[in-house]
């Protein structure tokens, strides 16, 4: 049934990816060979560009820049895409909870809030997801090393080591991080969870390992004409989301810890 | 101090556990019963020609009779546990006399020609023929052990030395190779009653002598009386209490107590002894031999209770097996234990209000107790386990004020024999007593030195001797040891007895 | 059906008859190798993929899962860890425990990005002749 | 089926047979050898319940050895603790299907047997280090030692260096059943660890090892202290006491 | 020679000690059955959220282990700050730390989201970690105790005493500072981001551990008819005072620093004035059940010498201890993350989801029952070790404590 659904999804996308195209046309041969199963050959020279053969380096950082002026009200297409695309909509209140605590107790990678200026008023709209923080808190605070920062850039939790002790929780000061309460019973080959974990967004790693350099978030909010979220490489120059950062002042959330998170803002 | 012609241990302030000297106690053996003291007993008179055979069929038989011998050969995985536990390892440092080397001594015979790894391969489980030295080796050794049971307090399977020791007695015994000293005392008793030799007439004599002093220094009369047909109580005391210091203070005691509960008590002639040395030399046969003269004496006087004196493996014999050798006691008034033990008698007394005990007038003591071993690790007193540690002490807190325990781990079930238990009460094991005493007497230098205590209170007879002569050789007075109802007997008020006070009251009023 | 699997002999008792391993010569691995070391080479894919991005299907859990998962009448897939199947069927056998699955799809369903969705995403790109569906 | 498998096949029946023979006769020749008088060491239980309460102290705790000495009760401690975890663990391979219990227990065999082996070790060591532990030692105790460490650590290596086809073990013993001998994966490891065991089985109704049915048999440790409640007469007793 | 002190095992009646081992058998087990509870069916029912992600079991945790730290001070006293009559005091601090921390652990241990996986936790650490080094803190600290406890129960090791006393101290102040620093190095959260706060766990971890002392020591002295002399009774409540003092002063100036860094001024009006429950636990129990209230006992002329209310103040400091550290650690979590200043949150994800507003949080059953259940096994561990081993001194009588203080 999930399939079905990820099937539809896809149609869907058809219709918007043309934006993102560009950036992956260069491996299309490979990504075509891996849909039929073969073994990856090894991309030469750029890896990220198929699915990979050697491990990510420091060459690139994932980021994000939110323009949130763009960020409509009303609008959760990005958190719905999250859902689909991580399996955490298959998530299910267990029975007898009360149903304002499982809202609380549910895994939420990426959310949407919407602030009110003290002194204007003006009312602001944006995704809050994890920050993937160059000095990430939670990286720092997690006694089992679980929490991690990959090379490049992302951060995430190795669930095979994670005992669930929820200090990465307390450290994180976005509250990106979920712990899963209850048992799952329905997941995705491509999101594994289980009870126990803690887990946050992972900026669609399985994506950008298989040469896709797209998140879930960012293609539904293009599909739906915002563009509010654009993602690419910190490292490059000529990436979309540096070209975004070069038009428009952003800053972080809670720039004070200064913590040079990757998800950057504008507007805030 | 008393001379010795052996170094004395030094007692030092905290017990060390000293390193092996091998062979240092070889020499230490008992002189050997003759044939005067063998016969009676029926056993061999002299070394037998086919004595390693004998010996061997011995063994086995035994090992047919005594699970604790078969099991005990058997288990013991050379764990460790029991080596620094033995009085006598402490005191000697000769590895045989730890419990495990003293077994080893059997287990190897055992090994040899019991076990098919002995057999065939004797080198590899330490197994050895039974040869003149090995023989030797038992004569010396197994006579260094008191039975104390101390060993199998610690040993993880309960392994009990002293069962080996009394095996191995019984067995040196079946080949002609007894230990004089015992079987000596075992022919006294079969022969005139009691361990020291003490006919009828002398007893009376005594007992007259005690009546008169108690009525001198307390001017009411307590009778003593001996062979009193239709006594409620027939007392059997060790024959010591008749006449050795501290002892006979204890006897002294005991009347009281029965003067005050006003029961109808008698002493026996035929069975004027507690002790029952059949226990040391592990021959069951002697040991009923004796134990039934105490029931001959009891359906003769016509009694309905019969009540133990201060002896310690009396005791034992009394409690754990009285009832198996010379049962069942079905003549004998069922509401009270059978045997009951002087100390629990005296303590459900205390408990009932009927003794009136003045604690300050034992307050020139300062007093501490030895749990003598047979006491504490093989009976019981009271109705509820580890009632024979809190009983005695009970009755000493209510006669006195003063009172310390000594180490912990030398009292209740880890108690340290006094060293002259199981036999060796002979001065030709002098040396073996007074270094076998040396733990005991260290855990009580080190209350005399912090507590200021300066008497120790006992209940075995074999214990009272064995201190008054070894306490000298460490720098002690030899009365600092004290019989427990010595302390009742001081502190008990008789009804219409005279005070000092009272006696000026009384004069006065006369006047 | 776990005991008729599990009272057979020789080398590739386990593997299911409906799987698509069924049909095949060899595991990844030698089987025999596989026998023996398959969770130290599932375990060295787990970290080489979480640390270091790789998502090859070689040794992968998903590949696992993949090639010996049953099918049943219907042609659906049959949970990896059920009852007499691949894994449990010998994992219950030798009493080790399982919990890959706890977290872990059981049958193939929504597969890595590359698998099933990247084929219908690279028709969107430039150049390439859209597939059917 | 390999020529291996056939002789280690024979090895084990020979083996199960002499550890159950010898070990039936040795608790029947215990159980029918009379224990003639009270000997428990007190304190002892006055009731039975008690006795089993003091026995389970004794074969959970080792109660009287940690009394006795705290260096030979912690390393005997974990090393027969670490044993019957193992054990536990090892009932797998006999059983099918495994119980429950035996499966929650599998993750625990394995620190069983590192413990197993952790206190073989420092028994062993006392046997060298302590004088007195020296001097009664004989050379069957250095032995069964090392054979113990020996299976533990072949046992261990097996785990974690060369797995070996846990399976196809199961399968030679569960065939062993039936008469079948099914073929015994070659791996040295295996082969040495299972030889040793056999060696084990073979010299336990033999040696030392009677201690854990001696601890049952223990008349100072089973007796229940009621003598004078109770008349305890043994049968070569009151033969004799019927003789007179 | 010098004056031996000596212990002796707790002789209390069989049947006295075996239904104690029974009672905190049974509360041990339904501790366990909770965890398993807790384990099997997942956190959801506990209290907890992605919001208040630590409930009542570190609520109980934290307790015990700072607790543990506190214990063994009576030890270090003896032996570091060499006063001969806390030197008979040693063996059972150092037995009660060793317990507390136990039972703490194992409650932080069962309260893991995987606690099947303890032991990749002891194999795989991350040292930029506080709790990483933690682990280490902690098992070390175990190890230091029971060593320490081995040199000053076994003769042969008794001239290390000093040493590993001292280092037993300086390893107990990194504990305690490494417990405070779990939550002072959490910067986002505004109640924490204070330096103040590992001094203050070093000071709380003295009172509470010596009033769960004192109690301890007066309950096994008195089953088994033990001496304890007013002497030495007045010296520990004494130093109870001057602890429970130096707490209310350094809760004084953690207040006081975190209003000095204006940022923090909402949350500590929060926390003072308007924050329900949790201003209610901080005036009633932490200041005043736990804080002026037995300073009131300990220093009132009569009341200070009788035991029964020296008892009673040692309980009201830990009661009070339970209710700052509920304060501290739920508190702090409940109080919305700032991320945006000058803003107000209107909507924070899915309605329900907590972010601008206050979280709440009801502690349920199965976690009460898992850190109750962690108090038990402590106190397991003391009473069998105190049976089994000599922990007790025979008496603490003045006329015993008089000797010791000559100089040896
Ligand atoms: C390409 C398909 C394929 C993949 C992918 C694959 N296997 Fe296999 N596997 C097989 C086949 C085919 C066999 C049976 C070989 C035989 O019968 O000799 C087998 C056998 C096995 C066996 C031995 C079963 C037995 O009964 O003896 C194990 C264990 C095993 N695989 C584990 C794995 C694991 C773990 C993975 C993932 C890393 C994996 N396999 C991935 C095809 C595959
Ligand atoms: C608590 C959840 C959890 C458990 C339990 C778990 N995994 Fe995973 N595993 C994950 C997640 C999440 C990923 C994906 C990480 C990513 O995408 O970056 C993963 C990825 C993997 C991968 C790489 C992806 C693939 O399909 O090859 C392997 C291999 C793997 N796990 C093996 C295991 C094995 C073996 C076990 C059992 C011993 C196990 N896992 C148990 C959560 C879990
Ligand atoms: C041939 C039988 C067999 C099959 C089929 C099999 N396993 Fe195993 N597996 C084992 C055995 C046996 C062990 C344990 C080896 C040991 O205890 O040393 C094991 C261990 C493991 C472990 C390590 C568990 C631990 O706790 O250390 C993992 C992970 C694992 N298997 C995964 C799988 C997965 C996933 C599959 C299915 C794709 C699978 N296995 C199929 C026999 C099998
Ligand atoms: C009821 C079960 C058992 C009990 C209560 C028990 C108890 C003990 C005890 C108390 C010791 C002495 C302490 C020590 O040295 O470790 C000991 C030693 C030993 N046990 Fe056991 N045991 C049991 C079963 C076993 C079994 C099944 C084995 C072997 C497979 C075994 C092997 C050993 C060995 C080899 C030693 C001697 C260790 C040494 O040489 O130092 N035990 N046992
Ligand atoms: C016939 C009986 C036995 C068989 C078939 C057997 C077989 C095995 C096997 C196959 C392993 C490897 C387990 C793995 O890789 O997961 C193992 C491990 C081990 N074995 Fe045995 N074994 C036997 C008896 C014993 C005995 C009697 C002992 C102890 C005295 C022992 C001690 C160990 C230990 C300590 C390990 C390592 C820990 C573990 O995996 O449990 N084994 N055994
Ligand atoms: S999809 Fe775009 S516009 Fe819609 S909520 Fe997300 S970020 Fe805002
Ligand atoms: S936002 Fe939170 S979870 Fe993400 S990297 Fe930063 S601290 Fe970690
Ligand atoms: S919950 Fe997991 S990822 Fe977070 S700190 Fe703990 S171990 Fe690390
Ligand atoms: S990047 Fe991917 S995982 Fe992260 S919030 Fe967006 S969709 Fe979710
Ligand atoms: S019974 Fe007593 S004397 Fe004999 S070996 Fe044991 S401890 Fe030593
Ligand atoms: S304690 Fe028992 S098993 Fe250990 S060596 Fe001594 S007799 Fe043998």
């Amino acid at each position: 049934m999930s399939q079905e659904r990820d099937r539809e999804v896809n149609r869907e996308r058809r219709r918007f990816i043309g934006a993102a195209a560009g950036a992956v046309a260069g491996s299309a041969g490979g990504a075509g060979a891996l849909a039929m199963g073969a073994l990856a050959s090894s991309a030469a020279g750029d890896a990220d560009a198929a699915a990979r053969t050697d491990p990510v380096t420091d060459r690139h950082r994932w980021g994000m820049f939110v323009d949130t002026s763009k960020c409509a009200d009303g609008c959760t297409a990005c958190v719905d895409a999250c859902d689909q695309e991580n399996g955490l909509n298959l998530q299910s209140e267990p029975h007898g909870d009360d149903e304002a605590k499982w809202q609380n107790q549910r895994a939420v990678w990426i959310r949407k809030v919407k602030l009110r200026d003290q002194a204007t008023g003006h009312v602001t709209n944006l995704p809050l997801m994890c920050q993937h923080c160059e000095h990430p808190p939670c990286v720092d605070v997690c006694p089992t090393g679980a929490s991690f920062k990959r090379a490049d850039g992302i951060v995430m939790v190795d669930r095979h080591t994670c005992i669930g002790c929820r200090y990465c929780m307390m450290a994180c000061p976005y509250k990106a991080r979920s712990f899963i309460h209850e048992q799952v019973d329905q997941k995705l080959t491509r999101a594994p969870r289980g009870m126990g974990c803690v887990e946050s967004c992972n900026l669609c790693a399985h994506r950008l390992d298989t040469g896709d350099i797209s998140t879930a978030c960012a293609d539904a909010c293009a599909a739906e004409n915002h563009h509010a979220i654009v993602f690419g490489d910190l490292k490059d120059p000529t990436s979309p989301v540096r070209q975004a950062m070069a038009k428009q002042t952003s800053r972080q959330i809670r720039e004070d810890l200064e913590l040079n998170t990757g998800v950057r803002y504008a507007g805030i | 101090m008393a001379k010795a012609d052996f170094e004395v241990p030094v007692l030092k302030q905290y017990p060390e556990i000293p390193e092996i000297e091998p062979g240092i106690m070889a020499h230490a053996s008992p002189y050997k019963s003759k044939e005067e003291f063998q016969s009676p007993l029926g056993f061999p008179g002299a070394l037998v020609d086919d004595w390693q055979d004998q010996a061997i069929d011995k063994m086995g038989e035994l090992l047919g009779r005594y699970r604790s011998l078969r099991v005990y050969l058997d288990s013991c995985v050379k764990c460790g546990s029991c080596t620094d536990k033995c009085h006598y390892y402490l005191g000697t440092h000769d590895p045989k006399n730890m419990p495990v080397g003293r077994q080893d001594l059997m287990r190897k015979v055992y090994r040899r020609y019991f076990t098919l790894a002995g057999k065939y391969f004797p080198k590899l489980v330490g197994a050895e023929d039974f040869t003149e030295e090995v023989l030797a080796d038992w004569y010396s050794y197994f006579h260094q052990c008191s039975q104390c049971r101390r060993c199998s307090v610690f040993c993880p399977y309960g392994i009990d030395t002293a069962e080996i020791s009394m095996a191995a007695r019984e067995i040196m015994d079946h080949i002609g190779v007894g230990q004089k000293y015992c079987n000596e005392i075992i022919g006294k008793v079969y022969k005139i009653g009691n361990n020291l030799g003490l006919p009828g007439p002398a007893l009376e004599d005594t007992l007259e002598g005690l009546e008169e002093d108690v009525y001198d220094e307390t001017g009411v009369e307590v009778k003593y009386p001996l062979d009193k047909e239709g006594a409620e109580v027939l007392l059997i005391t060790p024959s010591a209490d008749f006449f050795a210091e501290p002892h006979v203070d204890g006897l002294i005691g005991y009347g009281k107590v029965f003067h005050e509960a006003g029961l109808s008590w008698t002493l026996s002639s035929y069975a004027s002894e507690a002790a029952n040395f059949g226990m040391f030399i592990g021959s069951y046969e002697n040991m009923r031999r004796v134990a039934l003269r105490i029931r001959e004496a009891a359906i003769k006087l016509g009694v309905k209770r019969i009540v133990f004196g201060e002896c310690g493996h009396a005791w034992r014999v009394a409690y754990s097996f009285l009832n198996t050798l010379a049962g069942p006691w079905d003549f004998l008034d069922q509401r009270y234990p059978i045997p009951q033990h002087i100390c629990e008698l005296t303590y459900d007394l205390i408990q009932r209000g009927k003794l009136n005990l003045d604690k300050s007038r034992n307050d020139d003591m300062v007093l501490t107790y030895h749990d003598s071993c047979n006491v504490s690790r093989a009976s019981r007193m009271g109705d509820r386990p580890g009632g024979q540690f809190d009983i005695p002490r009970a009755i000493i807190r209510a006669s006195c004020n003063n009172f310390y325990d000594m180490d912990e781990d030398t009292i209740r079930d880890r108690t340290f024999c006094c060293g002259g238990g199981g036999g060796l009460l002979t001065d030709d094991l002098m040396e073996v007593r007074v270094k076998g005493a040396q733990p005991r007497v260290e855990a009580l230098n080190n209350v005399i030195q912090e507590k200021g205590v300066t008497h120790m209170a006992a209940i075995c007879a074999i214990c009272k001797s064995q201190f008054t002569k070894v306490l000298p050789y460490y720098g002690m007075d030899m009365d600092q040891i004290v019989s427990v109802h010595q302390l009742v007997s001081n502190a008990l008020v008789l009804t219409g007895q005279t005070t000092d006070e009272d006696d000026v009251e009384a004069a006065d009023e006369a006047a | 059906a776990g005991s008729a699997i599990v009272q057979a002999t020789g080398v590739g008792d386990f593997v299911v008859d409906s799987s698509k391993a069924a049909g095949l010569e060899n595991c990844v691995e030698p089987t025999e190798y596989m026998r023996r070391n398959h969770m130290e080479v599932i375990r060295h894919q787990r970290d080489t993929t979480v640390y270091g991005g790789i998502r090859s299907t070689k040794h992968s859990l998903a590949g696992c899962v993949e090639c010996h998962v049953g099918y049943d009448a219907q042609h659906k897939p049959v949970g990896i860890d059920g009852d007499g199947q691949f894994c449990a069927a010998c994992h219950d056998y030798a009493a080790v425990k399982l919990n890959c699955f706890d977290c872990h799809a059981t049958v193939p369903q929504g597969e890595a990005w590359n698998q099933v969705r990247a084929t219908e995403h690279e028709s969107l790109l430039p150049g390439v002749e859209e597939q059917a569906d | 089926m390999s020529f291996l498998s056939t002789i280690y096949a024979y090895l084990f029946y020979f083996a199960a047979f002499v550890l159950v023979a010898g070990l039936a006769a040795k608790v029947v020749q215990y159980a029918r050898a009379p224990a003639p008088l009270k000997i428990p060491t007190t304190p002892a239980p006055t009731t039975r319940s008690g006795v089993v309460f003091r026995l389970t102290r004794e074969v959970v705790f080792f109660e009287s050895l940690f009394r006795g000495n705290k260096w030979i009760w912690i390393f005997g401690w974990i090393f027969h603790f670490g044993l019957f975890l193992v054990t536990l663990r090892h009932l797998r391979y006999f059983i099918d299907p495994v119980w429950a219990p035996i499966q929650f227990i599998q993750p625990f065999g394995i620190y069983g047997g590192i413990a197993m082996v952790v206190g073989l070790a420092g028994l062993w060591a006392r046997r060298f280090l302590v004088d007195r532990v020296r001097y009664i030692t004989s050379l069957s105790d250095h032995l069964i030692l090392a054979l113990l460490i020996t299976i533990g650590l072949s046992g261990l290596a097996m785990q974690f260096l060369a797995h070996t086809d846990v399976i196809r073990v199961k399968e030679f013993f569960q065939g062993l059943y039936v008469g079948q001998v099914m073929t015994l994966p070659a791996d040295p490891l295996l082969l040495l660890h299972l030889l040793l065991v056999a060696g084990l089985m073979i010299i336990f109704p033999y040696s030392k090892l009677l201690h854990m049915p001696g601890l049952f048999f223990s008349p100072s440790r089973n007796q229940v202290d009621n003598p004078r409640e109770r008349r305890h007469v043994a049968g070569w007793a009151r033969r004799l006491e019927q003789q007179q | 020679m010098s004056k031996r002190i000596v212990y002796r095992e707790w002789l209390i009646q069989p049947e006295r000690y075996w239904g104690l081992l029974a009672i905190l058998a049974a509360v041990i087990a339904i501790g366990g059955a909770a965890a398993l509870y807790m384990e099997h069916e997942g956190h959801w029912v506990t209290g907890m959220t992605n919001s208040v992600v630590w409930g009542l079991p570190h609520v109980f945790a934290v307790f015990l282990i700072v607790a543990a730290s506190g214990a063994l001070n009576v030890a270090s006293i003896g032996t570091v700050f060499n006063k001969p009559s806390y030197k008979p005091l040693g063996r059972l601090s150092g037995l009660l730390a060793a317990g507390l921390l136990v039972g703490g652990l194992l409650v932080l241990v069962l309260d893991l989201g995987r606690p099947d996986r303890l032991l990749v936790a002891m194999t795989t650490y991350n040292f930029s970690s506080i709790f990483a080094w933690n682990i280490f803190l902690y098992t070390g600290f175990l190890a230091i105790t029971i060593g320490y406890l081995w040199t000053m129960a076994e003769r042969k090791g008794n001239y290390l005493q000093r040493p590993v006393g001292i280092f037993a101290f300086l390893w107990r102040l990194a504990l305690t500072t490494g417990t405070g620093s779990i939550f002072g190095f959490l910067v986002g959260r505004s109640a924490y981001d204070t330096a103040v706060l590992a001094p203050m766990f070093v000071v709380m971890s003295f009172a509470y551990g010596l009033a769960i002392y004192m109690l301890v020591l007066m309950t096994s002295f008195e089953w088994d008819g033990r001496p304890i002399g007013p002497k030495i009774l007045k010296r520990l409540k004494d130093l109870l005072g001057l602890f429970v003092g130096a707490v209310l002063y350094f809760t004084l100036i953690y207040h006081l620093t975190n209003l000095y860094g204006a940022k923090h001024a909402d949350f500590e009006s929060f926390l003072l004035l308007d924050g329900g429950l949790y201003t209610l636990m901080f005036w009633g129990g932490w200041v005043l059940v736990g804080g002026l209230l037995p300073l009131g006992i300990i220093y009132h002329p009569r009341l200070s010498k009788d035991r029964n209310w020296i008892a009673t103040a040692c309980a009201l400091v830990i009661a009070g201890g339970l209710a700052a550290m509920y304060v501290v650690i739920i508190g702090s979590q409940a109080f919305p993350l700032e991320m945006f200043p000058g803003k107000t949150v209107l909507a924070f994800g899915a309605p329900g989801d907590i972010g601008g507003a206050v979280a709440p949080y009801t502690p349920s059953l199965p976690e009460l029952l898992l850190g109750i259940g962690g108090v038990a096994v402590a106190m397991l561990i003391v009473s069998v070790g105190i049976r089994v081993l000599q922990f007790l001194p025979e008496s603490l009588s003045d006329r015993e404590m008089d000797g010791l203080a000559e100089p040896a």
